[in-house]
C-alpha cells in the first residue's frame, strides 16, 4: 500500500497512541495528543485537495470525506478541551497520571478506529473498526472506576458486544448474498463492488441481513429500544468522551448503516429499508423527548437529546428523497458540532459547580456568564431554533416529508416540540433564576465551544457551495 | 461424496443447536460450564470439517482456537472464578426452564422459516448452515435474557458467538474469518470480561448482575 | 427602494452584537436606543414613501444566504410596506421611550443586545418572500422576545412566563412550518412566487388555512391559544411589552394575511366562518378577562387579545365577501381590519408606555396599590387618558373609526347568500358591540383606579413625573391617535393599494370628499366626519365655559369632599379595582369564570371580621392546558421506568426487537 | 343661500334642543306629581334651578383634580352635539352627515365615560359605587342599542338618521316584527340610559340605590348645572330619537318651506308631549328595581335587539 494521506490518517493516531502510552507527564501527553489530533485534521483536510486512490480496503468518496473531516475536526477541538478538562481532573485528584496516560493512548486509539471505520472499503474491516472503537470507549467510560462508572461501562460493554455480534451476523449474511454473484474471496466484501453488483443479489437474504445490521449498528447509534447503554455511558465517562461519543461515535455507526442502506437501495426487490428506519427513528424521538422531562443529571439529559436527534436523522434517511437525505446529512454534521459544544460547556460547568445534578446548579448566566450563555446558545441550537443551523435541517426534513407522510411527520414535529419543552424546562433552572451551588470563576478553554457554535450559526445563515454540492451528490446516492 | 459433506456438516451444525438446548436446560453452573465446553468442542469439529471440505487450511486455526481456547481454557478460568468468588452453584432463572425450552423451540422454528422459506434464492448448503447458526445465535441471546447470573450470561454470550463463528465458517471462502474469531475469543471473551469481573470483584462480593443493576443511574434522588 | 430598508435592517442586526460591550458603559443604552430610533424611523419613512407613491409595483431582491439553491428572497409590496410602517412606528416609539426608560434598567446587558435584534426580526418577517426566511425571521423574533421576557429572570414567574411563551411560539412556528410543508410539498420551491403560482387544491388550501390560523393565531393571541400572552407581555420591560402587544401581534396577523389572502388564492366560503368564530369570542372574552385584572400590564395584555379578535373579525368578513366576489365590501372590511391594526399599534404602545412610566415611578403594577397619580404625574395622565379614550373606541379618536368601519361591513353582510354566515354574523356583531362597551368599562377602571382618587400607598403618593423622552414618546403616539381619529380619510386612502392587492378591490377615494368626511359606501348610507365632530365638541364646550364664566359665576372654593356627609380620610375607603368590576363579574362571571362569592357575616356581637372571598377560574386554562400538563407528568412518570431496568431487561428489549423484526420478515 | 338657510335651521335646532330639554323634564316631573295627586313644581322650575346653580359658587373637593373640573364641559358638549344631530322638527340637517347614528351613540358613550371618571376622581366611596354601577349598566345598554341600530339600519339600508327618517316616513316600510322588537328594546335602553325608574331614580339621594346621582355627588354650582342640563338633553335626545325613527310623520323635508317647518315643529312638540306622558305614567306605575335585577331587565332589550337583527338577516320581509 503506497503511503498517502489515507494511510497517514490511520498511522498518525496509532503512532501517537503508542507514544502516549509510554510518556508519563500529563502536560506533555496532553500537548502531544492535541498535536496528533491537529496533524490528523490537516491530513484529513488535504483529502479535499488531492484525492488518494481507493483500494479494496480503503476508499475515499464524497460520503466519507465530509465525515472524516468532521471527525478529525471534532477530535481536534475535543483534544483542546480535554487538555484543560483533564488538567482540572488531576488537580482535584479524580484521575491519577497513570490513568491519564492510559486515557490519552485510548483517545488516539479511538481516533484511529473511527478513521478506519470511515475509510474502510471492506465491510468486514469496517465492522472490526467499529468494534475496536466501541471497546476503547468502554474502557474510557470506566476510567473513573467509581461504582457508577464501572456499572455504566459494564452495561455498555454487554449491550455493545451483543450489538457487535448482531452486526457481524448481518455482515456475514451480506457476504452470503454477494458470494453467488461476485464469487468467493475478498471482493465479495468490498463495498464498492457490492454496490456495483447489488442489483443481482438475492433480495430476501439482504432483507434478513439488514435487520441484523440495523439492530447491530443501531445499538451503536443509540436507537430506542437499543439505546440503554448511551445515557449512562455519557453521564459517567469523562466529559470529553461524552462529547466524542455523541459527536462522533454515533455518527460513525450511522455512517456504517448508511453504507448498507446504499447497497439495499441499489438492489431493487429488497424491501426498502425506509419503513424500518422511519419507525425506529420515530420511536427514538418520542421516547427520548419524553425521557428528557425527568432528568436530574445534566449530562444524561443531553445524552437523551442525542438519542432524539439520532432518531430525527434516521427518520430523514428512512424517508429518503434528495431533500430529506440532504437534510439528514446536514443534521448529522450540525448535531455533532452542537452537541459536542454543549458537552464542552457542560463539562466546565460541572467542574465549576462540582456536580452534575441539575438541582444543584442555578443562575449560571449570572455567576459564569460566558459558560451560561454558551450553554443557552447551545440549547437554543439543539432544539432547532433559528438562526442556528439545526433549524435549517429540521425545516427541510419536515417540509419535504409532510406532503408524503403527513401523520408520521406530525408525530416527528410533536416529538421535536416535546423535546424543546423538556430541555428548556431544565435550562431555565440551570441558566436563569437565583444562582445556586458553588460559584468560582471557570478556568476553561472557551475556544472549542464557541468555534463549534459559530460554525453552526454560519451553517444556519450561509452554507458553502462546496459542502452543498458534496451533500447533494451523496443525497442522490442514498436514494 | 457431496451428500456426505452435507450430511456431516448438518449433523455437526444440528448437534451445536442441540448443545445450545442443553445449555438452556442447565440450572447448575458447573454443569453449564461443562456443557459449554461440549458446545465449543462441537463447534471445533464442525469448523474443522468445513476446513476439510473447503480445503481452507486457515480454518484449522479457527478450529484449534475453538478447541483449545473455548473448550478448555475459558471453562477452566470460569471454574476458577466461581470457586474464588464463592458463587453459589444454582442459577436463578428469570423464566422457568420449561418455558425457556418452548421459547427456544419457537426460536429455532423462526430461524428455520426465515432462512429456508423466505430466502429460496441463496444456495442450499449455505442456507441450512445459516439456519442452524441463526438458531444458535438466538438461543444464546435467550440464555443471556433468561439467566440472572453473570457467569451464565457470559456463557450465553459465548455460545451466541459460537453461532457466529459457525456462520462465518459456513460462508464459503469468507475472508477475515480467522481474524474475526481471534478478535472475538481473545479480545472479548477473555481479556475484557476478565478485567471487568476482577474490577467488579474488587468492589462487590458477587458477580450477580442483580447487584450491578442496583445502579439506577439516578437513584441518588427521587425520580 | 428596498435596499435602504434592507440596509437599515442589517444595521439593526449589527447593532445587536455591538450592544453587548456597550451595555457595560453608562451611556451605552442611550447609544443603542438612539441608533435603533434612527434606523426604525428610516425604515418607517422608506415604507411610508413606498406605500404613498409607487407602491403598486413591488420591489424584490434575492440575497445568496439562507437556503442554498434558493437564497433569501425579500420583497417590498403594498402589504409589506403597510406592516413595515406599523412595525417601525412602534419600534421608533419604543426606542424613544427606551432612551429614558432604559436608564432605570438594572441589568441592561440582558436587554440591549436583544432589543435591536428583535426589531430586526420583525422587519425581516414582513420583508421575507420565501418560506424559509419567513420562518427563520418568525422564530428569531420569538426567540429574541423570549430573551427579553426572561431578562428579569430573578422573578420566578417571569422565567415561567418565558417558558410557556417559547413553547407556544414554537408550537405556532411548527404549525406554520407544516402549512408550508403542505403548500410546497416535496418540490423544494419555497419562494412565495412559486407558491402563489401553485394553485393548491381545495382540501390542501383548507388544511393550510387551518394550520395558518393555528400558527399565526397562537402568536397573535387568539383564544384559546392566548394562554402565553397575558403571562409573557407583562413580564418583559415595558417598552418591550409595548412592542410585543402593539407590534408583534400585528406581525402575526401579517403572517395570516400573507398566507391566506395572498398565497392561497380564492377562499372557500366557510373559511370566514372559522375565522369569525374565533375572532368574535376572542374579542369579548379578552376584554372580560382584562376587566378582572388588577395588574395594569396584564389587563393591557388581555385587551390586546380583544383587539386582535376585532381585527380577525374584520379579516373574516373580508374573506366572506371575497369568497362571494363582493369586492368593494371586502375592501371595506379589509381596510377596517388594517386600520384597526394601525390604531391598536398606536394606542396599545402608548398605554404600555404609560404603565411603564407608572411602574418606574412607583415600582407597582397592581392598581390596588396606586391611585391619585394624576396629581403627581399629570402629563403621563393626559397621555394615558387619551390612550384610554382611544382604545375604548370613543369619538373623536382613532379607535372609533376602525370599529365604525367594521360595523359598516357587518351591516352589509345580509347580502351574503350562505346561511351559516347569516346566523353567525349577527352574533359576532353583538359580541363586538359587547366588547366595545366592556372595553370602555375596563379602561374607566384602569384609569380611574390608578390615576384618579387618592393615593392608596406611600409609593403612589411619592410618584414622580416620567422623564422627557418617555413623555415625548407617549405624546407623539397620543397625537397620532387624535390625528388618525379626525383625518381618517387620509389613512383609508393610504391603505387603498393594500386592499387592492389583497382583495382585488379598494374603498372609494375619501380625501376628495368635502370636509374630509369618510363615506365607506354611499353618502346616503353612512358617513362620519371626525373633524367636524371634534370641532363641534370643542366649540360647544368652550362656548359653554366662556359663556358661563362671563355671564354667571366663575368663583370656586376648596372644601373637604361631601360624600353624603360621610367623608373618610382613609384612602382605603375608595372603591378598589376588584370592587369596581364586581357588578360586571356578577353579570358575566358566573358563567365565564365560574366565579363564586362566599361571604360570611359574623353574627351580631361576635368580634370576628366579616369577610368576602371570591374565587374565579380560568376555564380555558383548566380545560385545555392543565390536562396536557397533567398527562405529560403522568406519561413521563411512567416511561421514566425505562431508565432503571436491569441489563438483562435491556437485553430482553433488544431480543424482542430482533424477534419481532424477524417475524415481520418471516410473515 | 340654501347654505345659509341650512345653517340657520341647524343653529335653530341646536338652540331648540337646548331650550326644550329642561321643559321636557319639567313637564314629566309635573305630570308625575299630578298622577300622584301632588301639586308638583311649576313647569319652568328646571330653568330656575339651572339659573340658580349657575350663579352659585363651585365648592370643589380638595382631592379633586383638574380633570374633575373640565369633565362637565366635555359631557355637556358631547351630549349637546349628539342631541343637535338628531332630527327634531325637520330632517336633512346641514351637518347630519357628519355623524351617523352609531357615531351619536358613541358620543353619548364618551360623555358617559367621562362621567364615570368624574365619579372616581374625588376618591369617595359613593362616587365609586356610582361609576361601577354605571359602567355595568352601560356594558349592557350600549350593545343593546347598537344592535337595535343594526336592525333599524338594515331595514332602512342606512345608519344615517336623516335617511332612516325619510325611509321610515316613506311608504316602503310596512309593519314589521323586527321594528316592533327594536322599538321595545330602544325604549328599555332609553329608560336605563336616562336613569329613570325602574333602573334608577333621578329624584332620590338614598345612597345605596342611586347610580347617576352618586357619580355627581361631589359636583356643585355651574358644574352641577351643566351636568343636569346634559342629562335633560339626553332625555330629549332619546325621545326625539324614538320619535324620528318610529313616528317620522310630519317632519319637514329638507329645503322645505317655512310652513312645513311650522308643521314639523308642531307635530314634534306633539310627539314630545306624548312620549312625556307615557314616560310619566310608566314611571308612576312601576317600582324601582334592585341594582342586580337591572342586568335582567337590560338583557331583555339585548335579546330583543338580537332577535330583530337575526330576523332581518334571515328574511328580508320580517
Amino acid at each position: 500500500m503506497t503511503f498517502d494521506a489515507l494511510t497517514a490518517l490511520l498511522l498518525i493516531p496509532v503512532v501517537a497512541a503508542a507514544i502516549l502510552a509510554l510518556l508519563p507527564d500529563y502536560r506533555v501527553t496532553a500537548a502531544l495528543n492535541l498535536l496528533a489530533a491537529l496533524f490528523t485534521l490537516i491530513t484529513a483536510a488535504s483529502l479535499f485537495v488531492v484525492q488518494p486512490v481507493s483500494g479494496r480496503y480503503l476508499l475515499v468518496d464524497d460520503l466519507n470525506k465530509v465525515f472524516i473531516v468532521l471527525t478529525t475536526f471534532v477530535g481536534f477541538t475535543t483534544s483542546v478541551f480535554s487538555a484543560s478538562y483533564i488538567g482540572h481532573e488531576i488537580e482535584i485528584g479524580r484521575l491519577t497520571p497513570t490513568f491519564v496516560r492510559f486515557y490519552h493512548a485510548m483517545y488516539q486509539t479511538l481516533m484511529f478506529a473511527m478513521n478506519l471505520a470511515l475509510v474502510a472499503n471492506n465491510i468486514g474491516l469496517m465492522w472490526v473498526a467499529v468494534e475496536v472503537a466501541t471497546l476503547t470507549t468502554v474502557l474510557m467510560v470506566g476510567i473513573y472506576r467509581t461504582h457508577e462508572a464501572l456499572e455504566a461501562a459494564w452495561k455498555y460493554f454487554i449491550l455493545g458486544s451483543v450489538g457487535i455480534a448482531l452486526a457481524l451476523f448481518g455482515t456475514i449474511l451480506v457476504y452470503m448474498a454477494a458470494r453467488p454473484v461476485i464469487g468467493e474471496g475478498t471482493d465479495a466484501m468490498v463495498w464498492t463492488v457490492l454496490v456495483a453488483r447489488a442489483t443481482q443479489f438475492d433480495p430476501a437474504l439482504l432483507n434478513v441481513a439488514f435487520v441484523f445490521l440495523l439492530l447491530g449498528y443501531g445499538t451503536k447509534v443509540g436507537l430506542a429500544p437499543l439505546h440503554a447503554w448511551l445515557p449512562d455511558a455519557h453521564a459517567e465517562g469523562p466529559t470529553p468522551i461524552s462529547a466524542v461519543l455523541s459527536g462522533l461515535l454515533l455518527n460513525v455507526a450511522l455512517y456504517a448503516l448508511l453504507r448498507f442502506k446504499m447497497i439495499m437501495a441499489a438492489c431493487e426487490g429488497a424491501i426498502a429499508p425506509g419503513p424500518l428506519m422511519v419507525v425506529m427513528g420515530l420511536i427514538s424521538v418520542i421516547f427520548a423527548a419524553l425521557m428528557l422531562y425527568r432528568r436530574r443529571d445534566i449530562k444524561r439529559m443531553f445524552a437523551y437529546s442525542s438519542i432524539e436527534h439520532m432518531g430525527i436523522i434516521v427518520f430523514a434517511f428512512g424517508m429518503g428523497g434528495a431533500l430529506a437525505n440532504f437534510a439528514g446529512l446536514l443534521h448529522m454534521t450540525l448535531h455533532s458540532l452542537t452537541k459536542s459544544a454543549i458537552f464542552f460547556a457542560v463539562g466546565h460547568i460541572a467542574q465549576v459547580k462540582g456536580t452534575q445534578k441539575i438541582a444543584d446548579i442555578g443562575g449560571l448566566t449570572v455567576t459564569n456568564p460566558v459558560l451560561g450563555w454558551g450553554l443557552v446558545l447551545g440549547a437554543v441550537a439543539i432544539v432547532g431554533l433559528p438562526p442556528l443551523g439545526i433549524f435549517m435541517s429540521e425545516f427541510l426534513i419536515v417540509s419535504s416529508t409532510f406532503a408524503r407522510q403527513p401523520w408520521l411527520t406530525a408525530i416527528l414535529v410533536l416529538g421535536i416540540l416535546i423535546a424543546l419543552g423538556g430541555l428548556f424546562m431544565r435550562l431555565n433552572v440551570v441558566a436563569f433564576g437565583e444562582p445556586k451551588g458553588l460559584t468560582k470563576p471557570a478556568e476553561a478553554s472557551y475556544v472549542p465551544m464557541f468555534t463549534h457554535l459559530a460554525l453552526v450559526l454560519m451553517a444556519g445563515i450561509y452554507l458553502p457551495p462546496a459542502l452543498v454540492a458534496g451533500f447533494s451528490n451523496v443525497a442522490r446516492l442514498l436514494g | 461424496m457431496h451428500g456426505l459433506e452435507f450430511d456431516v456438516a448438518h449433523l455437526l451444525a444440528g448437534s451445536l443447536v442441540l448443545a445450545s438446548f442443553m445449555l438452556l436446560y442447565q440450572d447448575r453452573l458447573y454443569a453449564l460450564l461443562n456443557v459449554y465446553a461440549l458446545h465449543a468442542f462441537v463447534l471445533a469439529l464442525s469448523v474443522a470439517w468445513q476446513a476439510f471440505v473447503q480445503h481452507a487450511p486457515h480454518l484449522y486455526i479457527t478450529a484449534s482456537i475453538a478447541l483449545i481456547f473455548k473448550a478448555i481454557v475459558i471453562p477452566v478460568a470460569l471454574h476458577r472464578i466461581i470457586v474464588k468468588l464463592g458463587i453459589h452453584r444454582e442459577i436463578e432463572t428469570a423464566l422457568s426452564v420449561g418455558l425457556t425450552m418452548i421459547g427456544g423451540i419457537g426460536l429455532v422454528a423462526l430461524s428455520m422459516v426465515v432462512m429456508l422459506r423466505v430466502t429460496p434464492g441463496a444456495d442450499a448448503l449455505a442456507r441450512e448452515d445459516l439456519a442452524f447458526a441463526l438458531s444458535v445465535v438466538l438461543l444464546g441471546l435467550l440464555i443471556m435474557v433468561t439467566r440472572r447470573n453473570a457467569v451464565s450470561q457470559v456463557v450465553g454470550f459465548m455460545s451466541l458467538e459460537n453461532g457466529l463463528v459457525l456462520a462465518a465458517t459456513a460462508a464459503k471462502g469468507m475472508p477475515l474469518v480467522v481474524e474475526i474469531s481471534v478478535a472475538f475469543s481473545v479480545l472479548i471473551a477473555f481479556i475484557v470480561i476478565g478485567i471487568f469481573l476482577f474490577r467488579i470483584r474488587e468492589r462487590f462480593d458477587s458477580v450477580d448482575i442483580g447487584a450491578l443493576d442496583r445502579f439506577r443511574g439516578e437513584s441518588g434522588y427521587d425520580v | 427602494m428596498i435596499w435602504p430598508a434592507l440596509w437599515s435592517v442589517a444595521g439593526l442586526l449589527a447593532l445587536a452584537p455591538a450592544a453587548i460591550p456597550l451595555a457595560m458603559y453608562k451611556r451605552g443604552s442611550a447609544v443603542v436606543y438612539g441608533a435603533s430610533l434612527i434606523l426604525t424611523s428610516t425604515l418607517c419613512m422608506v415604507a411610508a414613501h413606498n406605500l404613498l407613491n409607487l407602491s403598486h409595483l413591488a420591489w424584490s431582491v434575492t440575497l445568496p444566504v439562507g437556503l442554498p439553491w434558493l437564497g433569501a428572497h425579500f420583497r417590498l409590496d403594498a402589504l409589506a410596506s403597510f406592516f413595515l410602517i406599523v412595525v417601525n412606528l412602534g419600534g421608533a416609539a419604543a426606542s424613544l421611550f427606551g432612551l429614558g426608560y432604559g436608564r432605570h434598567e438594572q441589568s441592561p446587558g440582558r436587554v440591549l443586545p436583544f432589543f435591536p435584534a428583535y426589531l430586526a426580526g420583525m422587519n425581516v418577517v414582513v420583508l421575507a418572500d420565501d418560506a424559509f426566511s419567513f420562518l427563520v425571521a418568525w422564530e428569531f423574533m420569538s426567540l429574541t422576545s423570549w430573551a427579553l421576557v426572561v431578562s428579569h429572570h430573578r422573578e420566578a414567574e417571569n422565567v415561567r412566563a418565558g417558558y410557556v411563551y417559547l413553547l407556544m411560539a414554537s408550537f405556532g412556528t411548527l404549525a406554520l412550518l407544516l402549512a408550508f410543508g403542505v403548500l410546497v410539498g416535496g418540490s423544494g420551491q419555497y419562494d412565495f412566487a412559486a407558491i402563489r403560482g401553485a394553485h393548491p387544491t381545495a382540501n390542501v388550501a383548507s388544511a393550510v388555512l387551518l394550520l395558518a390560523l393555528i400558527g399565526a393565531g397562537s402568536k397573535a393571541g387568539l383564544m384559546p391559544l392566548h394562554a402565553w400572552l397575558p403571562l409573557a407581555h407583562p413580564a418583559a420591560p415595558s417598552h418591550v411589552s409595548g412592542l410585543m402587544s402593539g407590534v408583534m401581534t400585528k406581525v402575526a396577523v401579517y403572517g395570516f394575511v400573507r398566507i391566506v389572502f395572498d398565497l392561497l388564492g380564492p377562499p372557500e366560503w366557510w373559511w370566514s366562518m372559522v375565522v369569525l368564530g374565533v375572532g368574535g369570542p376572542s374579542a369579548t372574552l379578552g376584554v372580560l378577562y382584562a376587566l378582572m385584572q388588577r395588574d395594569m400590564k396584564r389587563a393591557l395584555a388581555y385587551s390586546t387579545i380583544e383587539n386582535i379578535g376585532i381585527v380577525f373579525v374584520g379579516l373574516g368578513l373580508a374573506l366572506a365577501f371575497k369568497a362571494e366576489a363582493m369586492g368593494w365590501v371586502a375592501a371595506l372590511a379589509f381596510t377596517a381590519a388594517l386600520l384597526h391594526i394601525f390604531n391598536h399599534a398606536a394606542f396599545k404602545s402608548l398605554l404600555f408606555f404609560g404603565a411603564g412610566s407608572v411602574l418606574n415611578a412607583t415600582g407597582e403594577r397592581d392598581m390596588e396599590k396606586l391611585g391619585g397619580l394624576i396629581h403627581r404625574m399629570p402629563q403621563t395622565a393626559i397621555a394615558m387618558l387619551i390612550g384610554c379614550v382611544a382604545i375604548s373606541a370613543l369619538p373623536p379618536f382613532n379607535g372609533f373609526v376602525s370599529e365604525w368601519l367594521t360595523f359598516q361591513a357587518i351591516l352589509l353582510s345580509p347580502q351574503l347568500p350562505s346561511w351559516g354566515l347569516k346566523l353567525i354574523i349577527p352574533a359576532v356583531g353583538g359580541l363586538l358591540a359587547l366588547a366595545a362597551a366592556l372595553a370602555a368599562a375596563c379602561f374607566v377602571k384602569l384609569f380611574g383606579v390608578s390615576f384618579l382618587g387618592r393615593a392608596r400607598t406611600p409609593v403612589a403618593a411619592e410618584a414622580r413625573e416620567a422623564d422627557r423622552f418617555s413623555l415625548a414618546a407617549m405624546f407623539a403616539l397620543a397625537a397620532l391617535c387624535l390625528v388618525a381619529g379626525i383625518f381618517p380619510g387620509l389613512f383609508i386612502d393610504a391603505l387603498a393599494p393594500v386592499a387592492k392587492a389583497m382583495v382585488g378591490n379598494s374603498m372609494p377615494h375619501q380625501a376628495s370628499l368635502e370636509w374630509l368626511t369618510i363615506v365607506p359606501i354611499a353618502e346616503s348610507r353612512s358617513s362620519y366626519n371626525g373633524l367636524l365632530v371634534f370641532t363641534f365638541v370643542l366649540l360647544s364646550g368652550s362656548i359653554a365655559s366662556v359663556a358661563i364664566h362671563r355671564l354667571a359665576s366663575d368663583r370656586l372654593r376648596r372644601a373637604p369632599a361631601w360624600d353624603c356627609g360621610y367623608p373618610d380620610p382613609n384612602p382605603a375607603i375608595q372603591y378598589t379595582a376588584d370592587s369596581f368590576s364586581q357588578p360586571i363579574r356578577r353579570v358575566f362571571g358566573t358563567v365565564i369564570f365560574a366565579a363564586r362569592e362566599i361571604g360570611d357575616m359574623p353574627p351580631p356581637g361576635s368580634a370576628s371580621p366579616a369577610r368576602l372571598t371570591v374565587e374565579t377560574h380560568d376555564l380555558i386554562w383548566e380545560t385545555l392546558y392543565a390536562p396536557i400538563g397533567k398527562s405529560m407528568t403522568f406519561l413521563t412518570e411512567r416511561i421514566n421506568i425505562l431508565q432503571f431496568l436491569t441489563i438483562r431487561r435491556y437485553l430482553t428489549l433488544v431480543f424482542v426487537a430482533l424477534v419481532v423484526l424477524l417475524l415481520v420478515l418471516a410473515i | 343661500m340654501t347654505l345659509i338657510r341650512d345653517l340657520i335651521s341647524q343653529g335653530l335646532q341646536m338652540l331648540l334642543v337646548l331650550l326644550l330639554a329642561p321643559l321636557l323634564t319639567g313637564f314629566v316631573r309635573k305630570l308625575k306629581a299630578q298622577l300622584l295627586r301632588r301639586q308638583g313644581p311649576p313647569l319652568l322650575q328646571p330653568y330656575r334651578d339651572l339659573m340658580r346653580l349657575m350663579r352659585k359658587d363651585v365648592v370643589l373637593a380638595e382631592t379633586a383634580s383638574w380633570l374633575f373640573r373640565i369633565i362637565p364641559y366635555i359631557i355637556f358638549a358631547g351630549t349637546w352635539v349628539a342631541a343637535s344631530l338628531v332630527p327634531t322638527f325637520g330632517s336633512g340637517l346641514l351637518f347630519s352627515w357628519s355623524a351617523d347614528l352609531i357615531a351619536i351613540i358613541a358620543l353619548l358613550g364618551s360623555a358617559r365615560f367621562f362621567l364615570a371618571l368624574a365619579g372616581m376622581d374625588v376618591g369617595t366611596a359613593f362616587g365609586g359605587i356610582g361609576s361601577s354601577r354605571e359602567v355595568m349598566i352601560a356594558s349592557l345598554a350600549e350593545p343593546a342599542i347598537l344592535i337595535t341600530v343594526f336592525a333599524v339600519a338594515m331595514i332602512a339600508g342606512s345608519t344615517q338618521l336623516s335617511s332612516i327618517a325619510e325611509y321610515m316616513g316613506s311608504s316602503a316600510v310596512g309593519l314589521r316584527v323586527s321594528l316592533g322588537m327594536a322599538l321595545v328594546a330602544l325604549t328599555i335602553v332609553a329608560i336605563a340610559e336616562n336613569g329613570r325608574i325602574p333602573v334608577d331614580n333621578p329624584a332620590t339621594h338614598l345612597e345605596l340605590t342611586m347610580v347617576h346621582e352618586a357619580m355627581v355627588l361631589e359636583y356643585s354650582g355651574r358644574h352641577l348645572a351643566l351636568i343636569e342640563l346634559s342629562s335633560q338633553l339626553k332625555l330629549l335626545l332619546y325621545v326625539s330619537l324614538i320619535a324620528c325613527i318610529f313616528m317620522p310623520w310630519g317632519a319637514a323635508e329638507p329645503r322645505a318651506g317655512s310652513l312645513a317647518f311650522a308643521v314639523g315643529a308642531f307635530t314634534y312638540t306633539g310627539k314630545l308631549m306624548a312620549c312625556g306622558v307615557l314616560l310619566a305614567v310608566f314611571e308612576t306605575s312601576i317600582a324601582k328595581m334592585r341594582v342586580f335585577r337591572i342586568p335582567e331587565f337590560l338583557g331583555v332589550a339585548l335579546m330583543l335587539a338580537l332577535l330583530a337583527t337575526l330576523l332581518r338577516f334571515v328574511s328580508g320581509s320580517l
